[in-house]
């Protein structure tokens, strides 16, 4: 499933990459987190809990950072797992100016989710993802606008 | 053959509808299936299974599900393969994993077995297992996987083989095809996917293991179509794994069946793990799997992508027909097709018409889907074929103008042409396909059928008729051709008639809900004259059954049957000398008549069965032998070949795209019939499995390779509300080497059906330019059509 | 983990028993109390295999926890027969050929019993519809219709029948 | 397949039952009829740490009209709405309960059950958005009253606050020259609506339409009142034309995703074709009560 969008930042560039390259901060903002370790400068860890409505599982999921180009442009894949289903996560995000001292965020992600809950909940998962990421970078938007 | 005396309702041979007796206990629900046995101290499995249809597995941690109560020991594919148990041969001589080492090969594939005291704590210890994969490229369209650049997903295979192709099989005269193709008036090309769908039968696969270590014998109760074939196949694998159990001491016992229909031939990896668990534990072991692992992991059927070309003259006189098809196996060729045959009998694909040239070819393909490839209640891949040349035949007909059925007539193999051998080298035993046509067509009234299209489609309703003249290939097999893993596909009979003149047979072949308990009951009465009532038939117990290759098919009647029928001629045999010494009469004086031999002439002077038996413990000749006994290994002649005519009429919700089946009528020629309620229970049964796939059920992946349909909310069985009223004739055309003239039944109405139905749709919407719809015939598929051609 | 304890009456007998909560019935019928007529065919309520009744309403009894049928009257197939005698739904399947593999019977004929309960002379297709959460993979479902037909010809004999007698001997008196 | 563990508790009471949730706010979760859950629960898709059974709270199953609704208990199973003899002057709602699932569901399954569930392809809610139902929600603090067109917030997500409990729908009395009908389209019987539309027709002075509601399913994240389908009707004489420009407006409100059972225009064409024939069937019924 592929999902492209832009989300339009009142905060600096500086900032916003910041913010992105950091896993205690841009963690916060992952679907469900519970919780984070970091492992190095591109490598952390975090326990999600997924779902919607009452139907949910938890997740332990591997992030990466998988390119940076300070400070336009970031990739991160995420690799989680949980029993009988597994997701895995490639999200890029560029950065530009944006109007009046703000970041223009322009990201898309590529998610495909494996095992039971791809086959049992199919009808679901489009509408799921769709939303969760547009909380993911509401979520950066709010905490980078705070 | 020879003639089939009449018996009576009390004796109950042929003919008669004899009620079945295995019923008594299915009724009061006291069946013994596979999950009703519990042994003392058994344990559970359960299987952790992969989410990924192709992954690298980095790690298996399992320290959480050994501190779950109750579980007691975990295996993943490494503690297999020290014992060199964690990859398996499949029937069709390819190899299959047990447990990955390294690499998962499909969603769902077992990865571990947990093992623990219930059936709740397994469940609970497999969610506990936590496996570390990183997911690989997935290859899901068999086409893509031929391509240079896909990923070799079987590198176990060897340097010389860096290729997702398994096989090429053909069959017939390419150049000679070609030229009467290029000398066709008329030539007919379509491509037509047969999709993969699932057997589904509604008792999935299951079994205990049960390893004494102090007898040294292992008995496996099991789900199975083919007991023997899977004890030597065991016996053949522990042998390899250097593991102390031989083929004496190995007793393989099936229970009541739930249903196989070709989905419990396999050897399933869930099987030998209990087996392994057992080994290593000592302990019976359980494993049942759940509805999803059985959609989700079990062989699959079908799966042919088929391009055809059919030519023809300008009248519409068949003249060649050329096929190539690429056969999706998933990622090990698990089939269960005779050895030769790696594309089953395909190659019937001329079908009930009198083609001078064809040709046959078949590509295996592996991709990221579980194995397989088995029957779906069908003979080694004829519904593949008998639905690629229905449907080209119709496209052919409407091509050139004529009515289908008259196309059919004009085309058919005539009956003064049997034994009639075709172009891809099948001997056809016997047939009259014209006359089942012709009986089917006054059956449904197909005259006034067509006139109320016609006024229909003026109107602008939708409504179709579909026609489908089959001939079907079962009987596997004779010996020369036939084997599985080189077990010849003969099958056996093994009849003792105890003093007072009751019976008990065992039989090679197997039950799974075709009533054998009764028909061949009925064989022996028929042969023997000795009453249904106290005949009574064992199977699936490997240690006292003679040696068979099961049943799957259509195999029971034409090889079981026979062989069958043959033992009790050598009993007859040996009662006529029994006979003659009692009445003091020469043995040629003597007639036999059922139930009785007596003097020619002297009706009086006789001997019933039942006293010829008591003499063979109590009275028999000097120099004779005790006892009334007889086993026959039969080895078939040639194959038999079923036929019939089906007739659909289907009306089509033009604002939905919705398809009803409104009338279907099918006239079977079996040959002859043994217990004609249970035929026609077996088309019943047949035509629904027909209409299945034809309109509702396909097993569908997403592009990463995530199985759609794992459960019954996505894997739709009709119900009683989808499945019409099936109206029902027959004709009788014997088979000619049969002992009894039968050729069996069991399979003819799913592999005859799907056509029909689907012409009928084509039919519906020909007008508008519609000349093929891939099963199943789902209403978005229908809608579409309609929509593009401004109707919806 | 913690157990419950539930009695319930099955087939006319009482029974009891601790179970875990997450127990289903149908397990509870076959793994606890050896009843291993009702089977399982699926996992999602679709197939009808474990089809019994509970308080006389049918249900799919892998859909439903013990818990939930503490203190219920449960029947299953073994309750069908009274004594020695089938019932006519089970008389009527052997007659008329409703079953092949048997897997599915069980559940089959007590959705059938279920459904002459509520309507004695159904028509053939509320038979179909009655029976639309059962699924069978061998009869086609052709001869159970038959065998539900005959069941209900005979209910309503035997229905009759006895009210018949009633009435001379209330006019004899 | 196996639920995972969970503590269970079926109180006598509903205040019993309403203090439990309050106690285990998030972890508990209603057992009603469990046709919808326990499947869910089987395939441990859902893992609630405590299932509070309402089986033996009496008096959540009338079905009673009063002199300006119609209420149907929470715990009113499907088959009892089907059958009952007040339910046979409500078309819409006879229509939608004798066509959930099958008769075992219809048996156990209850429309409280169903309502707050709130799965995106389930009858019920097109039913209760099309006929502008209201939902009674108790809490320890009393009753509150949500629409049904406020009710359905998202897949499997109602407006339920966890601590409370859903008790009883309310329709509105039926008047005369109102019919109502459903039709879905399901790909064999049993199954989740491939789409499904509710409609509700009340025929003004002359014929007109007066009063239009439309409730669709199964086309979008959850269950949807057709607002543009509603105001393309009101007012309108009925016919096939005006039926279809509704349906159009229907279509065009839903948001379904593709998936096996049909691709996205697919989807929309049908909520379209349904509207039409349930229109039909509404006003059918509706002339023939006035």
């Amino acid at each position: 499933m592929k999902f492209a969008g832009t989300t339009d930042i009142a905060a600096p560039r500086d900032r916003v990459w910041a913010f992105v390259i950091d896993p205690n901060q841009v963690g916060q903002c992952g679907p469900g987190v519970e919780s984070i370790e970091v492992i190095d400068d591109t490598h952390f860890k975090a326990t999600a809990k997924v779902g919607i409505g009452f139907i949910s599982a938890r997740f332990v999921v591997n992030m990466e950072l998988a390119e940076q180009d300070a400070p336009d442009r970031a990739v991160i894949k995420a690799h989680g797992q949980a029993p009988g289903s597994a997701v895995d996560a490639t999200a890029a995000m560029t950065l530009s100016d944006g109007d009046a001292g703000g970041t223009r965020m322009d990201w898309n992600a590529d998610v495909t989710i494996s095992g039971s809950l791809a086959s049992l909940g199919a009808r679901l998962i489009e509408g799921t993802a769709n939303k969760m990421i547009g909380q993911t970078f509401d979520c950066m938007k709010a905490k980078l606008e705070a | 053959m020879t003639e089939i005396l009449q018996t009576s309702p009390e004796i109950g041979g042929m003919g008669h509808s004899v009620k079945r007796k295995e019923d008594p206990r299915f009724i009061r629900g006291k069946g013994e299936y596979i999950d009703d046995l519990t042994l003392p101290g058994m344990l559970w499995l359960d299987i952790v299974r992969s989410p990924y249809a192709h992954a690298t597995i980095k790690g298996i941690d399992a320290s959480e599900a050994l501190k779950i109560p109750g579980v007691a020991a975990v295996v993943t594919g490494k503690d297999l393969e020290g014992y060199k148990l964690h990859w398996m041969p499949t029937l069709a001589g390819d190899m299959q994993m047990v447990l990955p080492t390294d690499t998962v090969m499909y969603q769902s594939q077992e990865v571990a077995a947990v093992i623990a005291t219930s059936r709740y704590a397994a469940a609970d210890g497999v969610a506990a297992v936590l496996v570390d994969y990183e997911p690989l490229p997935v290859v899901v369209d068999p086409h893509k996987s031929l391509e240079k650049d896909a990923p070799v997903l079987r590198p176990d295979r060897g340097e010389d083989k860096k290729t997702n192709h398994i096989w090429h099989w053909e069959s017939g005269d390419k150049a000679a095809a070609d030229a009467a193709l290029e000398a066709s008036d008329v030539r007919v090309a379509e491509d037509i996917y047969i999709p993969r769908i699932h057997v589904a039968s509604i008792e999935t696969c299951g079994c205990i293991a049960d390893w004494d270590p102090v007898r040294q014998q292992l008995t496996l109760h099991m789900t199975s179509q083919a007991p023997h074939a899977i004890r030597t196949v065991l016996a053949l694998v522990a042998a390899g794994a250097g593991l102390p159990i031989s083929e004496q001491n190995i007793r393989v016992k099936t229970h009541d069946i739930g249903g196989g229909f070709g989905g419990k031939v396999p050897v399933y990896p869930g099987y030998v793990l209990a087996v392994a668990a057992s080994f290593l534990i000592g302990k019976p072991v359980k494993w049942i799997e759940d509805r999803s692992e059985n959609l989700q992991a079990d062989s699959f059927a079908r799966d042919y992508h088929i391009h055809a070309e059919i030519g023809a003259t300008r009248e519409g006189r068949i003249q060649a027909l050329k096929v190539k098809t690429i056969a999706d196996h998933g990622y090990s060729d698990a089939a269960a097709d005779p050895s030769k045959f790696p594309a089953g009998l395909f190659n019937v694909i001329t079908g009930s018409y009198d083609f001078d040239k064809a040709f046959v070819e078949v590509d295996g393909v592996y991709t990221n889907k579980p194995p397989g490839g088995v029957a779906y209640r069908c003979s080694f891949r004829v519904t593949e074929a008998v639905h690629a040349i229905e449907r080209m035949v119709d496209i052919l007909a409407h091509d050139v103008g004529k009515d289908p059925a008259q196309l059919r007539l004009e085309n058919f193999i005539k009956p003064d042409q049997f034994p009639y051998k075709t172009p891809t080298g099948w001997e056809y035993d016997s047939g009259d396909y014209g006359r089942a046509l012709h009986k089917a067509l006054d059956l449904i009234g197909y005259a006034d059928l067509r006139k109320e299209q016609a006024e229909k489609r003026a109107r602008g309703e939708l409504m179709g008729i579909g026609i489908s003249s089959f001939t079907e290939i079962v009987g596997a097999g004779p010996s020369h051709d036939f084997d599985i893993l080189g077990l010849k596909m003969f099958d056996s009979c093994e009849i003792r008639v105890h003093p007072t003149g009751k019976v008990l047979a065992r039989i090679g072949v197997q039950t799974q809900g075709q009533g054998h308990e009764t028909t061949f009951a009925q064989i022996i009465a028929q042969e023997l004259g000795f009453p249904v009532a106290d005949i009574k038939i064992e199977y699936g117990d490997t240690d006292t059954a003679p040696y068979g290759l099961g049943t799957y098919a259509s195999r029971s009647t034409p090889v079981a049957g026979a062989a069958t029928a043959v033992a009790a001629r050598k009993i007859r045999d040996k009662a006529r000398k029994l006979a003659a010494h009692l009445l003091e009469a020469s043995e040629e004086d003597l007639e036999w008549t059922p139930g009785e031999f007596h003097v020619k002439g002297s009706p009086d002077r006789k001997k019933t069965i039942q006293e010829i038996a008591f003499a063979a413990y109590t009275n028999h000749p000097a120099g004779m032998e005790a006892g009334l006994e007889a086993v026959d290994y039969y080895d078939p002649p040639n194959l038999t070949f079923p036929f019939g005519s089906y007739i659909c009429v289907v009306d089509i919700d033009k604002g939905t795209g919705e398809v009803k089946v409104r009338r279907f009528v099918a006239v079977d020629d079996c040959g002859n019939i043994i217990n004609p309620m249970i035929v026609d229970g077996q088309i019943h049964g047949g035509l629904t499995m027909g209409l299945a796939p034809a309109l509702y059920e396909q097993i569908t992946y997403d592009e990463n390779g995530n199985n759609l349909t794992g459960t019954f909310m996505d894997y739709l069985l009709p119900t009683a509300v989808e499945t019409p009223a099936w109206e029902l004739e027959k004709t009788v055309t014997p088979s000619p080497h049969h002992p009894i003239g039968a050729k069996g039944v069991g399979e003819s109405a799913t592999v005859g059906a799907p056509p029909a139905i689907a012409n009928a749709v084509v039919d519906a919407l020909w007008h508008l330019g519609v000349r093929n719809i891939d099963i199943p015939i789902t209403p978005p598929k229908v809608w579409a059509i309609l929509h593009e051609k401004g109707i919806a | 983990m913690t157990t419950q304890h539930i009695t319930l009456t099955v087939n006319g007998e009482a029974r009891d028993a601790d179970v875990e909560p997450r127990l289903l019935l149908v397990h509870l019928l076959r793994d606890v109390f050896g009843l291993t007529g009702t089977h399982i065919g699926c996992d999602t309520s679709n197939c009808g295999a474990c089809t019994i009744h509970v308080n006389g309403q049918s249900a799919k009894s892998c859909t439903m926890l013990a818990v939930q049928a503490d203190g219920a009257e449960v029947r299953t197939i073994e309750g069908m027969v009274a004594g020695t005698e089938l019932h006519p739904l089970q008389q009527a399947f052997w007659d008329q050929h409703g079953l092949q593999c048997g897997f599915c019977t069980p559940g089959m004929i007590m959705q059938a019993a279920w459904l002459l309960d509520q309507n004695p002379q159904p028509s053939e297709a509320e038979i179909r519809a009655g029976i639309s959460g059962n699924l069978c993979r061998c009869t086609g479902y052709v001869n159970i219709v038959k065998a539900i037909q005959q069941a209900a010809g005979e209910l309503q004999a035997s229905a009759s029948a006895p009210a018949a007698a009633g009435e001379a001997v209330a006019a004899e008196a | 397949m196996i639920p995972a563990p969970f503590d269970y508790v079926r109180p006598g009471e509903l205040e019993d039952a309403l203090k439990i949730l309050s106690e285990r706010e998030g972890d508990a979760k209603i057992l009603s009829g469990g046709y919808s859950l326990l499947p869910l629960m089987k395939l441990r898709l859902a893992q609630p740490a405590l299932l509070v059974d309402l089986r033996d709270i009496t008096g959540l199953d009338a079905i009673v009209e009063t002199d300006d609704d119609l209420r149907i208990g929470a715990k009113a199973t499907h088959r009892r709405i089907h059958e009952n003899e007040t339910i046979a002057r409500y078309p819409l709602l006879h229509d939608v309960s004798g066509g959930i699932g099958d008769p075992q569901v219809r048996n156990w399954g209850t429309i409280g059950g169903s309502v707050a569930h709130a799965d995106p392809a389930s009858d019920w809610p097109a039913a209760l958005l099309a006929a502008n139902a209201r939902i009674v929600c108790r809490g320890q603090n009393g009753e509150r009253i949500v629409e049904a067109r406020d009710f359905f917030l998202d897949t499997f997500t109602t407006a339920i606050e966890p601590t409370e409990i859903l008790t009883e729908i309310r329709f509105w009395r039926r008047p005369r020259g109102q019919g109502g009908a459903y039709t879905k389209l399901e790909r064999r019987v049993g199954d989740f609506a491939t789409a499904g539309v509710a409609a509700i027709i009340r025929l003004g002075d002359g014929g007109s339409i007066g009063f239009a509601g439309i409730g669709v399913t199964g086309v979008s994240d959850s269950p949807f009142a057709a607002t543009d389908a509603e105001a393309a009707l009101a007012g309108q004489r009925p016919s096939d034309d005006v039926f279809r420009a509704a349906g159009e407006a229907a279509a065009g409100m839903s948001r379904p995703v593709s998936d096996i059972r049909g691709p996205v225009d697919y989807k929309r064409a049908m909520v379209a074709e349904l509207t039409v024939r349930s229109l039909r069937k509404a006003v059918e019924r509706a002339l023939a009560y006035s």
